[in-house]
């Protein structure tokens, strides 16, 4: 890392991390005496050329690529990209794909969100929790595997459709799941809102004001529990969300426990959508014919990601092959907001905005290290907190 | 049989070292499965603890560069021998300590302490920034715990007006349990063991998600083997602390275990109910709440002593 | 409660920036595409804060050429910069920015154009703070300078990444195997 | 606030039966949909390639011995496949098909992963000469 | 004096045998897509349980004797996963999980990557799917634990289902 340091300037580096779940990060923030001026992160650490690679290979073979951008909603991704080649195909894909693919989107949902509550409540060291819910959520592997013949990266879109039927054994086998996790549901809810020790770590922690938050374009339940009502699934709807519209969940605290208890409740939602869905799934065929060769023109298309919005540029160029294919995924715009907010903020709070913004950050290495003017000088996240504590004092 | 034959036999043997080592497998065992099915899962198979010793130490152990080798070697031995000495002064199995003398309830607790101060030097030891870290963390809960722990432990002691171990426990066990009567001392005495073992929701020194694996981040195989066992070690001695002064006393072998067991039940219970505290809730957690309640009763129970009642 | 006055939102935009633009399309019905000089950027960008399309969605990175023509780009930029044309797309040498704004279903895209040779652009980090990230991906994947943007350093490539080398540049070919093959053993 | 709100939770799971499943003790069966390793039948096979040209990650391998008498064997490496039945759904024949039930492909060595389908005397055939000119090379 | 051989032999088994019930791992995400991550993770909770075979996650590479590792080995995750594995002490293992740590999978050829874990370090067992079930993951963890084992007992320890994919005989899918 190149080392800068004018007059009194530190540059602190957080991360790159301790090799576990999700993406590694590293950020790196100057600080002037107290006060952060300038932040700034550094990722790639699972840059794998993805954009690049989509150029080089078919529509179809992007499909599967694109899909494995993240395990986590591999659907979405599947399905954004699907949606924008049709339309650039003038294709007009059957109401039961469309339907099919909501259904997966909003259990891929329940599944990350359950997946985040249970990463979050092992990062505060409640482990109970954390095997609680991914004992429920391996309810929703289960009927995504049955539904979609994998547990992960389901591979149920094709460009044209979807792959797989829902039948009325997988209908049954998901309404009855979804009684169950509902039940699972309002324990989780009085968890998060009740549990001491969980709210000792969550209230009042990280706060980004609604007006903040909607500068630095903050998306998804982050943006959400500021009180920004951002969902792509209202403010421009694709796919069958027209048909079977989703309700927007809310909060105003904008800090730790308001991010838990909007996407506990947006659970609920998901619970809504899919009863309605499977209540009243259109007939029809799941897939139509596409051309391999794609018209030439550009689209822009966007989806509603667990974590938020998801953007899609696709350019086509008459061949099989996309001609430039852009991706941005929800968790970049997140960073912008921790990046921006740090800004302004005393060192002693950083890693309290750090781990507020999202559970990803948290488990990113809490190892912090100024560089002084005497050689490195290492500072913990703990250590970092308690002088925050004590600065305060 | 010699004086010294006994004393080197009750030191290796029983109730020192091989038993005491083996009660600490086998009560580490079933914490772990109990929290386990707390958590609605299997867990381990029985052998779990043996079978991760003997890995431990069949293990390389790396010595990391710029640090003090003997002292890097030497720290889990010293560790593990103190916890296995202050078993000689607890009445293990309802049988009668190897040894005791006035004033040997306290010098116990510091060879119990001994751990933790290995464990913190052992992190201060090794120039990996997570090892110093975890052992600020530990040393810093170890000053907040000990002191409530210590005026927990107190509270039988003057109820029976000894430091002696073995005639507490007879007080104990001749008289109603002492938990009725001091329920805050059982209570602070429970939690301050779940501190010095590190465990759940005090497991601040060495959280996996914050801090790698804390002060031990740096020990393999041997050393950490040995930190280790030294933690089961005392998990037992301390139940055993607890179960000789407010659960009335371990006379038998089955009233032994019955105790110990039904302690290790609550401990496991509380282990899995709660998330993590900041180090520096804990802090506060004990200042604040543990030590002053402890204090408060210990001075009704020095009050109660002066004007002779009975308790 | 979210309204999408989709329409309403297209006029104001092309109403707004009619004086700084070169030309603007209407690709999709959602969607309005204008074409800036790169000197306009910033400019441009207030007038969206301003009338409420503060979400910069993303910013993409176009390379227009594809990689057989790369010979020609100097004269079809030429074009470009002379107004021969200045709508649609699929025309070679040029390397384009596009900025997505958002508001409700509408997505606003101002897009500028430069030439391969010497690829330049303001930063619109000081008017919206979050364009950072992107521009630092428009630096590292397309070999834009960006002079006045805050933070200058590899976002997503490693730092041991050659000196002008761009990957998503259509004359970027990758390394071949033999090369990461050869790396991963040393 | 509350404290310890998991109480009930904790004490019903304990006298519940775990939620385990015993897997390496017990085989257990994975849905029907499961997309396991992909298996080949060359007797519908027309030689169209399309399912090879669609896989995201080279994964399979149409060898033709003979296009006329359409023999035709087909490598497939289960290590680079990524289980998408991509290959599946592009076949006009359904020639392709995944097994649901052979997902336990882990191996010591990586040469197990290179499978070839085909008639009996074509995959021979095939094997026979590879070897034959590899040990040609060998011996240059 | 057979006594001391005997004894050797003995503690021989007795590690061996302590190896196989204790293999403690640790994860290491080299550039994959999460699919794996999740997968593997999925692996400690109450559904699938690897603590019942004695397999803990460890955050230090010191108290660790297997890595996972999962992803096609990015440029800038190969130096930390070099280093990973070096911190970790003797006798250690690595598990290749994803169809794309073993060969690069999907992203075979992409410019950032490095086509395979065995590309950067020894690997012992390679588990292909994308990802593969918790269960697959699981049975090729057992397939190590397996090969540890002295070759005369090999067979009926431990209830670990045998490898059922036989060498390169073309088999037909079964539904047909
Ligand atoms: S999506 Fe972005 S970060 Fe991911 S591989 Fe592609 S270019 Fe890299
Ligand atoms: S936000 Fe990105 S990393 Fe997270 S689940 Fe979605 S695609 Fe994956
Ligand atoms: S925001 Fe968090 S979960 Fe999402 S991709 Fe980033 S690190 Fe992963
Ligand atoms: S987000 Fe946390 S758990 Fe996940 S990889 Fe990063 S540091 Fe590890
Ligand atoms: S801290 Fe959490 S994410 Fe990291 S290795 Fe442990 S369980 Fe996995
Ligand atoms: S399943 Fe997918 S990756 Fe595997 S061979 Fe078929 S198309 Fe290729
Ligand atoms: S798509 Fe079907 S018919 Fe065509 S080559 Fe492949 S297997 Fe044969
Ligand atoms: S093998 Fe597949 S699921 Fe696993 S990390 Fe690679 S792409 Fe993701």
């Amino acid at each position: 890392m190149p080392e800068t340091k004018h007059g009194d300037k530190f540059i602190v580096p957080i991360g790159p991390q301790h090799p576990a779940l999700k993406e590694p990060g590293h950020f790196e923030f100057t600080v002037d005496g107290e006060t952060v001026t300038g932040a700034s992160v550094r990722l790639g650490f699972v840059h794998r050329g993805i954009e690049k690679a989509a150029e080089e290979r078919t529509y179809i073979q992007d499909l599967y690529l694109l899909e494995r951008i993240c395990g986590i909603c591999s659907h979405v991704h599947a399905m954004a990209f699907a949606l924008g080649v049709e339309k650039l195909a003038g294709v007009t894909v059957p109401e039961r794909a469309q339907a099919i693919r909501v259904l997966v989107a909003e259990m891929e949902r329940i599944h990350s969100h359950l997946l985040w509550l249970g990463v979050a409540a092992h990062e505060a060291g409640f482990d109970t929790l954390f095997m609680y819910a991914w004992r429920d959520r391996e309810k929703v592997m289960d009927l995504l595997e049955q539904l979609c013949g994998n547990r992960v990266n389901y591979s149920i879109n094709v460009l044209g459709g979807v792959k797989e039927d829902v039948n009325d054994v997988i209908r049954d086998g998901i309404l009855s799941a979804m009684d169950y996790l509902e039940t699972r549901t309002v324990l989780y809810l009085k968890l998060v809102t009740t549990e001491r020790t969980l709210i000792g770590r969550t209230r009042g922690i990280g706060i980004m004001e609604k007006q903040t938050a909607a500068r630095l374009g903050t998306v998804g339940p982050t943006a959400r529990a500021s009180g920004l009502e951002r969902d792509i699934r209202l403010e421009a709807p694709y796919a069958a969300y027209l048909q079977y519209p989703a309700r927007i969940v809310t909060e105003q605290t904008g800090d730790l426990e308001a991010r838990f208890i909007v996407r506990v409740k947006e659970l609920y939602e998901s619970f809504r959508l899919i009863r309605g869905i499977l209540s009243t799934l259109p007939g029809g065929e799941l897939t139509t014919k596409m051309p391999r060769r794609i018209p030439e023109g550009e689209t822009i298309s966007r989806v509603e990601a667990p974590r938020g919005e998801l953007f899609y540029y696709i350019k086509s160029n008459g061949s099989d092959k996309p001609d430039r294919v852009k991706v941005r995924t929800p968790s970049i715009n997140n960073f912008a907001s921790v990046m921006a907010t740090a800004v302004g903020h005393k060192l002693a709070d950083i890693p309290m905005i750090l781990s507020g913004i999202d559970p990803c950050f948290s488990c990113n290495d809490r190892m912090v290290s100024i560089r002084g003017s005497e050689g490195q000088q290492a500072v913990d996240w703990e250590e970092l907190r308690l002088y925050g504590i004590e600065y305060y004092r | 049989m010699s004086e010294n034959m006994k004393s080197i036999l009750s030191l290796l043997i029983f109730p020192g070292g091989l038993a005491v080592m083996a009660a600490g497998m086998i009560y580490e065992y079933i914490d772990r499965k109990l929290v386990a099915r707390f958590q609605n899962r299997v867990g381990p198979r029985w052998f779990q603890p043996l079978a991760d010793f003997i890995k431990l130490l069949a293990k390389e152990e790396v010595i990391p560069e710029g640090i003090h080798p003997v002292l890097f070697q030497w720290l889990p031995v010293v560790a593990i021998a103190g916890a296995l000495t202050s078993a000689l002064y607890v009445p293990m199995f309802g049988v009668e300590p190897a040894f005791h003398f006035t004033g040997d309830l306290v010098v116990t607790i510091y060879l119990l302490s001994i751990l933790t101060l290995c464990t913190g030097l052992a992190g201060a030891n090794v120039a990996n920034r997570f090892s110093i870290i975890g052992a600020t963390r530990t040393l810093t809960q170890l000053f907040s715990y000990e002191a409530p722990f210590l005026l927990a432990l107190f509270g039988p002691a003057i109820a029976a007006g000894s430091w002696d171990i073995a005639v507490i426990e007879q007080y104990a066990t001749s008289h109603p349990w002492l938990m009725v009567f001091q329920p805050i001392g059982f209570l602070v005495a429970l939690i301050g063991l779940m501190g010095k073992l590190e465990l759940p929701p005090f497991d601040a020194p060495e959280a996996e998600t914050e801090i790698v694996s804390g002060a031990l981040t740096e020990y393999s195989g041997r050393g950490y083997a040995l930190f280790r066992l030294g933690r089961s070690v005392e998990l037992v001695i301390g139940l055993t602390l607890v179960a000789a002064f407010y659960l009335g006393g371990v006379a038998n072998p089955l009233l032994f275990l019955a105790k110990t067991l039904g302690l290790l039940l609550i401990i496991a219970a509380l282990q899995s109910l709660f998330a993590r505290l900041r180090i520096d809730q804990t802090v506060g957690l004990w200042w604040r709440s543990g030590a002053v309640l402890v204090l408060l009763q210990l001075l009704v129970l020095i009050a109660l002593k002066y004007f002779g009642v009975a308790i | 409660m979210i309204v999408t006055q989709t329409e309403e939102n297209l006029e104001e935009v092309q109403t707004l920036l009619a004086q700084l633009a070169i030309a603007y399309t209407r690709p999709e019905e959602n969607r309005i595409d204008v074409i800036l000089p790169p000197a306009k950027l910033v400019e441009a960008a207030r007038i969206m804060e301003d009338t409420g399309f503060w979400y910069l969605s993303a910013i993409t990175g176009v390379d227009h050429s594809s990689s057989a023509d790369t010979t020609n780009e100097e004269k079809a930029w030429q074009r470009v910069v002379e107004g021969e044309e200045q709508t649609g797309f699929g025309y070679s040498g040029v390397l384009e920015a596009l900025y997505h704004f958002c508001k409700g279903s509408v997505v606003a895209t101002l897009r500028v154009r430069m030439g391969h040779a010497n690829p330049n652009l303001p930063s619109i980090c000081g008017v919206v703070p979050s364009a950072s990230l992107y521009e630092r991906e428009l630096m590292e994947m397309f070999g834009i300078s960006i002079e006045d943007t805050p933070v200058k350093d590899h976002l997503l490539l490693p730092d041991d990444w050659p000196v002008g080398v761009y990957p998503l540049r259509k004359d970027f070919k990758g390394f071949g195997q033999p090369e990461v093959e050869g790396g991963a053993n040393a | 606030m509350k404290i310890g709100s998991l109480i009930g939770d904790i004490l019903k799971s304990f006298f519940k039966k775990p939620a385990t499943i015993l897997y390496p003790v017990e085989r257990i069966h994975a849905p029907e949909r499961y997309r396991g390793q992909l298996f080949w039948e060359p007797e519908k096979c027309s030689g169209c390639q399309l399912c090879v040209k669609d896989c995201p990650s080279n994964a399979i391998e149409l060898i033709v011995l003979d296009k006329v008498n359409k023999r035709f064997v087909m490598r497939y490496d289960k290590d680079k496949c990524t289980y998408c039945a991509q290959c599946v759904a592009s076949c006009r024949f359904a020639c392709l098909n995944m097994n649901s039930d052979q997902w336990e492909l882990a191996s010591l060595r990586k040469e197990p992963f290179t499978v070839y389908y085909g008639k009996d005397e074509d995959v021979s055939f095939l094997l026979a000469e590879r070897a034959a000119t590899s040990h040609l090379h060998s011996t240059e | 004096m057979d006594l001391p051989k005997a004894w050797e032999a003995a503690l021989v088994d007795l590690k061996t045998w302590a190896r196989i019930n204790s293999p403690w791992a640790i994860h290491f995400n080299s550039g994959s897509c999460n699919g794996c991550d999740i997968e593997i993770l999925a692996t400690l909770t109450p559904r699938y349980d690897l603590e019942r075979l004695g397999i803990k996650l460890q955050g230090s590479p010191r108290h660790a004797d297997v890595l996972i590792c999962t992803g096609p080995v990015t440029r800038q995750a190969r130096e930390r996963l070099i280093r990973t594995y070096e911190q970790m002490p003797d006798p250690k293992f690595v598990v290749a999980v994803g169809s794309c740590g073993i060969t690069g999978g999907a992203f075979e050829g992409c410019y950032n990557v490095a086509n395979g874990v065995d590309k950067v370090i020894p690997v012992d067992v390679y588990i292909p799917g994308c990802p593969p079930r918790p269960e697959a993951i699981i049975f090729g963890v057992s397939q190590l634990l397996q090969s540890l084992q002295p070759p005369k007992k090999a067979k009926n320890r431990n209830a670990i289902v045998t490898n059922p994919i036989t060498g390169s005989t073309p088999k037909k899918g079964v539904g047909e």
